[in-house]
């Protein structure tokens, strides 16, 4: 009993999932460019603007919703996943999306967030994650790593930070994925992926906060280095990266090892990437606590992993039809004489 | 055997065993019998909070006590006129509870030197030997032994066999209130489908504890309990918290809604979950969510989706969800609260009833966010007050707290339930299609104050809600002064004109006006009106009204209200409604209180009336 | 030029610009240098709740309002004198609160096309051109081409001198008021330390903002404001939150104890967890958790470690404390929530200023809880109120409510502040060994009803806390009725009886009887207090007090309120605290209510008290 | 720097440990045996009553600390762990233990265990697992596999459940280990070993729940079968199991397979257990899920990973000491001036 969404007759444009409010984020901040490719990628999807709902938490990005010419909630700090598991368990015909920070998600949300990945609704997370509280002015976020400065944290922060997507992978999420900000056709193409997926499609989108994590990610992002520094995961072809595309990774047994291609290596002795297998992808995850011998390993963008499992809705579905099956549709009257009456005249 | 038969109005027994001893079950059954012969009857169950507290131990002790009648009966009893004492702990603890001069009905393996020492009997205390039940009469039967010897011959275990000794109790209460053993036969065949041998060996015990009141000499008397006046109509047994579940059943079905009810389970509440669980034909969506936060926003994501939101608990789960609460009000969508009342503060005493969390309901969150509070006040009043409450939401878009608690959750009584076609309409105001308008504007509000219920999927209706403060009819977040003032005043009015769809509070029992006024609201409804009743027929000047409707209040409560000279408000907390009463209507109303977890007696309101009287 | 010198009593100048503008430094120097000047001072910020809304638009405009004056002065000014407008949205935004004739300062280069456009002037409307700005002196000054002409040979790009722009502005108004530039020139070195090209910068435009003053035709006049005569004593200047932060350090410092503050982010709280993180040289462990149900449970964990917890948020976050602030009840363990109030419900007006949570403060949880409020009435009382709090709770051993708002939080006036050795001292009973007891029990009270606070760690008090209801003196879990009654009515007493240890309610101004009482609490102090010494002035018969405590009540406010025949209770919400004063007194209290995210002006209170007199 | 503790000067033995509270669980309960084997363990530890502390949630698992005569804290549901997080915070010298059930820990506690396994605060953390919330008489937990039946799912339970130690591990947990109720002798030493390691210990300990989910973990916990089905995980040990120790587990790329021990296969061929490979250890936290070649792999127990990360309340103490060494010891006076004063006279 798989849900299908209708889709549009007239085909839309990105402008057009675009809502008549001003759009109030900090100029230059990586979420304009999000809502960009969101709306486009809604276009190119096909679904229609009443079909779809996007929830929230709080948090700069949580202003999405008021943006987009969908149906929209901006809930509460942290429960957009809980608020969205309700409504997508009322009404599995909507095309929901959630969006939400790296502080709404991982920390006060932390909870709702990897039982809504357990109980894998049909629903697409976007996780922008600029390792910072935006909305109130720069503490720093679980997603911050250990002695990051803020105005919380003027010594250096103490708490090991999260991996978001390990943390994910734990709670069983049937889909991982990473991608950033300033590379809108990545960007786009993971949106659609996740999109497809049916099941809780976990989105990482690394955003820069401007104001108070400038260039948090800019190794990563920015042309001059990001050759050398990220990876793109594809399914079915081994781990190539580099400027030249001139290095690739091998598993050194559980290992990942940053080769260079020359004559002595080929690519076929580099890891294969398998979006199917748990444990790769869990390998993946780590490419940040990983030391590699010599040489840092790259940061990977792209589906880290995929995974068929039921989807709680319908089977909340199902199970009804099946209630309705053996005992039949409800008649309220007998509900309401119950098992023993009596009759005083 | 010489065999009186005394006729009785009302009869209160209470069954105190250990917790194993399966004393909710008899007492259960023993109202079933009573209620379908047309006794009125009514029920308090009162278990330990430990699943099985150590056996024999007064922590241990589980009671069930009902009262039933020829008459109206209004509450489970002040006093029990028996006493059925499965072992020595049950006696210690619930002694204090028989009349003067009542029946005590003891099972006598239940008082060896093991059950008298964890009963906390000093070195060779015994009570059934020693003078100290002088005041009683004791009625002492060996049921371990009697039910081991019934069932002797059938390979049975004995642990399994001392299973079944609460049936011979029954079996002889049975025979002293003169009642047929059918519906318990029935039930057998229900509850041991299948295991032809539990039938046929519980109803082996029954049978034979009845023969034992027929035969054996202890007894002297055997009562008649005739069938109450109960009004025309067709009956049935219910407890509150079923009564609960299917009012919410009902609700939907007559406003043609899905019913979405998100809730983590917590004592006393969760037997409405395993209820609404049980109804999946209904179309129920029941979700068991992570916690009472992620519970009350699935609840409102649902109610966003179009269903009727509904998340339950009782007072520390409900705690909890006070910031959604509010979220809930600013975004008015329709919402029904459920708080089944334990004792408070904190984990406080989870079996235990209280009515601690009125204010909680009334203020428990931030900012100004006003709303609707109802409580129900019998177990079968559960039915209409949560339907009340389930209307309420969604013609007014407005969550609502119903506050029930543990006495009237788990206490049961007889129902002349209605049919479906008699019940009243519910109208929900979906809306089907967008409007001429080129934005939909989501927070304009019909004469009521109410806006409309926009759902996703419909064309042209496309919106966003949220928590900010929004701007009047667009809905689209504004930090403007005066639109802020409007919008807070504009909510509040919505909820106070509540107050003109609902009925004018009326005077239960007495004058309308008088010397005193018993202002009640919940649970102590039936102490209440039992203690009136009598007073009115000794002729004091007193008076009984019971809000159902706590916020808004009855229009015309503050006029009722200044009619009596005094204003006596009982609660089971420390004086929370009086707060409300003074406060508004500038009365000098006399709290009234008893915070024991356990529910007044009407000869405590009726001494306290007295009292003020001077 | 003509130099005319005018002397003022106070002035109130308001500072508005786009968030980018740098309004809140530019006001916080003003207010600096007057204050070390000797005037009185009292501030109020305002800004968006966006980090950096749109530019040039209303919703981007960020004010700092300042009332400076050599007599007292008591609020930031109801009307502002002087208008500094950055740009066309600043001024549309600004210009009510205005008075008539008062004199807007312009940067022209903030009245272009795109910023007119921008703060939604249509087609060709400009309010310099047109005559709409009649009824103001408007002086016009191109502050951005002024600041990049002063700049233009630094080689700093045209982005960064347009930073400086502020400095400019500030620069002529110290030559307005006739001000050193010297505190703001040491700010500078502070500020930019190592970075001499910023210092040489900013001190060259600001000087050459002064010289404008002095050498620019258009101003006609310079003022002047004396010091203010304030007590003797030595002074600083002090945010809400500041003293809050420091008035928990000065405790613990007295109390002989570690400060634990778990905390999660919040608007307008989070700046009292950064002011304390710079302190950890006081040993202060600050502790920013994953939400607010750990940051409270943390500091309760700390509390039971023998540190004082504490914990902060704004009212949503409150909400979700709720569960945990009955259970810090229940274990009486010395804990401080604060809450630093904001417009509500639910997420409503993060930046903007509100009383609305008192009654959560007082029965935001469940069961009967009762548990100290206590409310500051100006930034720099946040000092005196957080120690009182603090003291309370480990001289009580209970948690306790200070209830500060944005208002007060982010304002800020001169402070005579203490001396260490002068604070009152804070005795801390911890009990440093096992007793005689064989069985330690924590639960035993001396004759305030306070029980002692044992420390793990210490051989012999090993003892067991829990939020199920406790056996009186042992803390043995307990389910008995009696012991519940005792429990919920000792913990009730414990804290009613804090009453003996506050001062009575003084009356703040006028005579202790009379007509009217204005009854206020926490941040409506100064617009009360101004109102009512001008009423009082007037010859009308009015008086103010202003309760600090707001639970328990002082034991006198009920004599205090009854000698008045009116009394009226100004509240920045929809009508708090006049239901407890009407509820506890049975007086016919009047509510005057403001619910527009901004404080009450003296003006508002004087109309209304008029008004009731009739 | 490091926290010692002082040990006892006079040898406890494990009934010193008992307080004079009656002990309420129902007859038969795991809980009893978990109980006994704690307080013998802190007697072999030879740490000071005085200075242990229990700190609960609520469930009857959470009952615990009422059983202890050390100080205890009974918390509230869920709470357990950030209510500790602030006592360890603030008395870094107290030996703390949590104790907590599968629902108080994952259900309403998920999120405050993931952020103190992250954290990293040097505490023992005890997830009595019994598959099921026992003091609210018998709903499913998060840890109840999909199609449970209880009260609240008489269609059976429609909710993935957690795999625990698999989300721990994802939550960067420092410390990992399985035990059970009914194998006294394993509890200790696991016990031991968890309080041992510097950092936050999870154990998981099955247990069973005989009034409502009466023999959940009886395959392994039950001598006829328990042999085949349970494995002993040793650090440097091949991974053998087996009633007559003749089964093993080879890794077949990352698949873990069991295999005979027969002439074809010798020990040397198996996986040999390393506490300190995070990969593996995931592989083996997911011995439920990895169907292997027709034979069910068996399930674990023992310390999966162990990795050693400072701690929480230490690096809090050094920051303090820091600052006090840059600005020297906060003086009260100066911070009640400020930076700029002035004089009315
Ligand atoms: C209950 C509650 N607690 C705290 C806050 C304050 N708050 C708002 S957003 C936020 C964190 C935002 O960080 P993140 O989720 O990373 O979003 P970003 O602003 O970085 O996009 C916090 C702590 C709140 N609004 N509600
Ligand atoms: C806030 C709150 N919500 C719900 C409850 C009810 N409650 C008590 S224990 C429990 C679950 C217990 O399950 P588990 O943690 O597995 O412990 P067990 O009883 O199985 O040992 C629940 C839901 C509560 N006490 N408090
Ligand atoms: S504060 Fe950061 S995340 Fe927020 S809008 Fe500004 S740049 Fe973006
Ligand atoms: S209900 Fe289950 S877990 Fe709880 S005490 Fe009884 S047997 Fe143990
Ligand atoms: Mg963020
Ligand atoms: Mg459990």
């Amino acid at each position: 009993m798989s849900i299908k969404m209708e889709n549009a007759e007239i085909k839309l444009s990105g402008k057009d999932f675009a809502s008549d409010q001003e759009v109030k984020w900090c100029p230059g901040c990586g979420d304009y460019s999000i809502l960009k490719q969101v709306q486009s990628t809604l276009a190119d999807i096909g679904v229609k603007r009443e079909d779809t709902v996007f929830v929230s938490g709080i948090g700069c990005s949580s202003r999405f919703p008021y943006y987009m010419n969908t149906y929209g909630v901006h809930s509460l700090h942290g429960r957009a996943t809980a608020l969205a598991s309700g409504l997508k368990t009322a009404r599995p015909d909507l095309n929901t999306w959630i969006v939400t920070g790296d502080g709404d998600a991982l920390s006060i949300g932390g909870n709702h967030l990897i039982h809504l990945l357990r109980r894998n609704l049909n629903v697409n997370i976007l996780l922008f994650n600029n390792e910072i509280y935006g909305l109130t002015k720069g503490q720093y976020s679980p997603a911050s790593p250990k002695g990051t400065i803020t105005k919380s944290s003027p010594m250096g922060s103490l708490d090991h930070s999260f991996n978001p997507l390990a943390l994910c992978l734990g709670a069983d999420s049937t889909f991982i994925a990473r991608s950033m900000d300033r590379d809108p056709k990545h960007l786009r193409a993971i949106l659609a992926e996740a999109n497809n997926h049916i099941g809780t499609s976990m989105v990482e989108i690394y955003q820069n906060c401007n104001v108070f994590n400038d260039g948090a990610f800019f190794t990563f992002t920015e042309k001059a280095t990001k050759g050398n520094t990220t990876l793109q995961l594809e399914h079915g072809q081994p781990l190539i990266f580099g400027d030249n595309r001139d290095l690739g990774i091998k598993l050194d047994g559980f290992k990942p090892v940053v080769v260079a291609l020359d004559e002595s290596t080929s690519t076929d002795d580099l890891w294969v990437h398998d979006e199917s297998d748990q444990v790769k992808a869990g390998i993946l995850t780590r490419f940040f606590d990983i030391p590699s011998a010599g040489m840092t390993l790259p940061r990977p963008f792209g589906v880290f992993y995929k995974e068929s499992r039921s989807v709680y809705e319908e089977d909340v579905a199902i199970q009804i039809n099946q209630a309705i099956e053996i005992k039949g549709e409800g008649d309220l009257n007998s509900l309401l004489a119950g098992a023993n009456t009596w009759e005083v005249i | 055997m010489v065999e009186t038969k005394e006729e009785k109005k009302t009869v209160t027994i209470l069954f105190a065993g250990d917790s194993g001893d399966g004393m909710q079950l008899t007492g259960s059954q023993f109202t079933n019998t009573n209620a379908l012969f047309g006794n009125d009857v009514s029920t308090f169950p009162d278990f330990p909070a430990e699943i099985r507290a150590p056996q024999g131990t007064i922590a241990g002790v589980s009671g069930f006590q009902l009262n039933f009648g020829s008459v109206d009966v209004f509450t489970p009893g002040d006093n029990a006129d028996v006493l059925v004492a499965m072992n020595a702990a049950a006696l210690k603890a619930s002694l204090l509870k028989l009349k003067i001069g009542g029946t005590i009905i003891v099972n006598l393996s239940g008082f060896d030197k093991k059950n008298l020492r964890l009963a906390g009997f000093l070195n060779d205390e015994n009570p059934l030997t020693d003078s100290s039940l002088g005041k009683y009469r004791v009625l002492e039967m060996d049921v371990t032994k009697l039910t081991r010897a019934c069932l002797a011959d059938t390979g049975m275990t004995v642990k399994h066999i001392d299973r079944s000794k609460n049936m011979f109790v029954l079996g002889v209460l049975y025979w002293m209130y003169n009642r047929k053993l059918d519906t318990t036969l029935d039930f057998f065949k229900v509850k041991f489908k299948g295991k032809q041998d539990l039938i046929d060996a519980n109803t082996k015990v029954l049978t034979a504890g009845y023969y034992f009141g027929d035969t054996s000499e202890i007894f002297t008397s055997r009562y008649e309990v005739k069938p109450a006046p109960l009004s025309k109509g067709v009956y049935r047994n219910i407890m509150g918290n079923q009564a609960t579940a299917i009012g919410l059943i009902a609700a939907v079905r007559k406003a043609n809604l899905d019913l979405f009810y998100g809730s983590y389970p917590i004592t006393p509440a969760s037997d409405i979950l395993h209820e609404l669980a049980k109804h999946k034909n209904f179309g129920v969506k029941t979700y068991q969510a992570e916690d009472e936060i992620a519970a009350i926003c699935a609840a409102i994501g649902a109610s966003f989706g179009g269903h009727l939101g509904v998340t339950t608990s009782s007072g520390p789960g409900i705690a909890l969800k006070g910031e959604a609460l509010g979220y809930a009000a600013i975004l008015e969508l329709p919402l029904v609260v459920i708080n089944v009342q334990r004792g408070g503060p904190s984990t406080g005493l989870p079996t235990k009833t209280e009515q601690s969390d009125l204010m909680q309901a009334l203020y428990g969150r931030n900012g100004e966010a006003p709303i609707p509070v109802v409580a129900p006040c019998t177990p079968s009043d559960c039915f209409d007050v949560i339907y009340e409450a389930a209307r309420i939401a969604v013609e007014h878009m407005t969550p609502v707290f119903f506050l029930s608690d543990g006495y009237i959750a788990n206490g049961s009584e007889p129902w002349s339930f209605p049919l479906a076609k008699d019940l009243v309409p519910i109208k929900v105001k979906k809306l089907s299609a967008g409007g001429d308008d080129e934005k939909y504007r989501p927070y304009v509000r019909n004469e009521k104050l109410v806006r409309d219920w926009a759902i996703p999927g419909v064309k042209g209706l496309e919106h966003r809600v949220g928590g900010l403060e929004k701007e009047n009819e667009t809905g689209n977040v504004s930090y403007d002064p005066a639109n802020h003032e409007l919008m807070v005043k504009l909510r509040a009015k919505k909820v106070a004109n509540i107050s003109d769809t609902i009925p004018d509070q009326n005077i239960e029992i007495g004058e309308d006006s008088g010397k005193v006024l018993v202002l009640g609201w919940g649970s102590t409804f039936g102490a209440c009106k039992t203690a009136v009743t009598e007073l009115v027929k000794d002729g004091v000047e007193v008076s009984q009204a019971h809000v159902r409707y706590l916020n808004p209040l009855p229009k015309n409560l503050g006029d009722l209200i200044s009619r009596f000279d005094k204003v006596l408000v009982p609660e089971i907390n420390d004086g929370q409604f009086v707060k409300l009463i003074r406060d508004k209507y500038l009365v000098d109303a006399i709290p009234f209180n008893k915070i024991m977890g356990i529910p007044f007696s009407s000869q405590e309101i009726k001494e306290k009336v007295l009292e003020i009287l001077g």
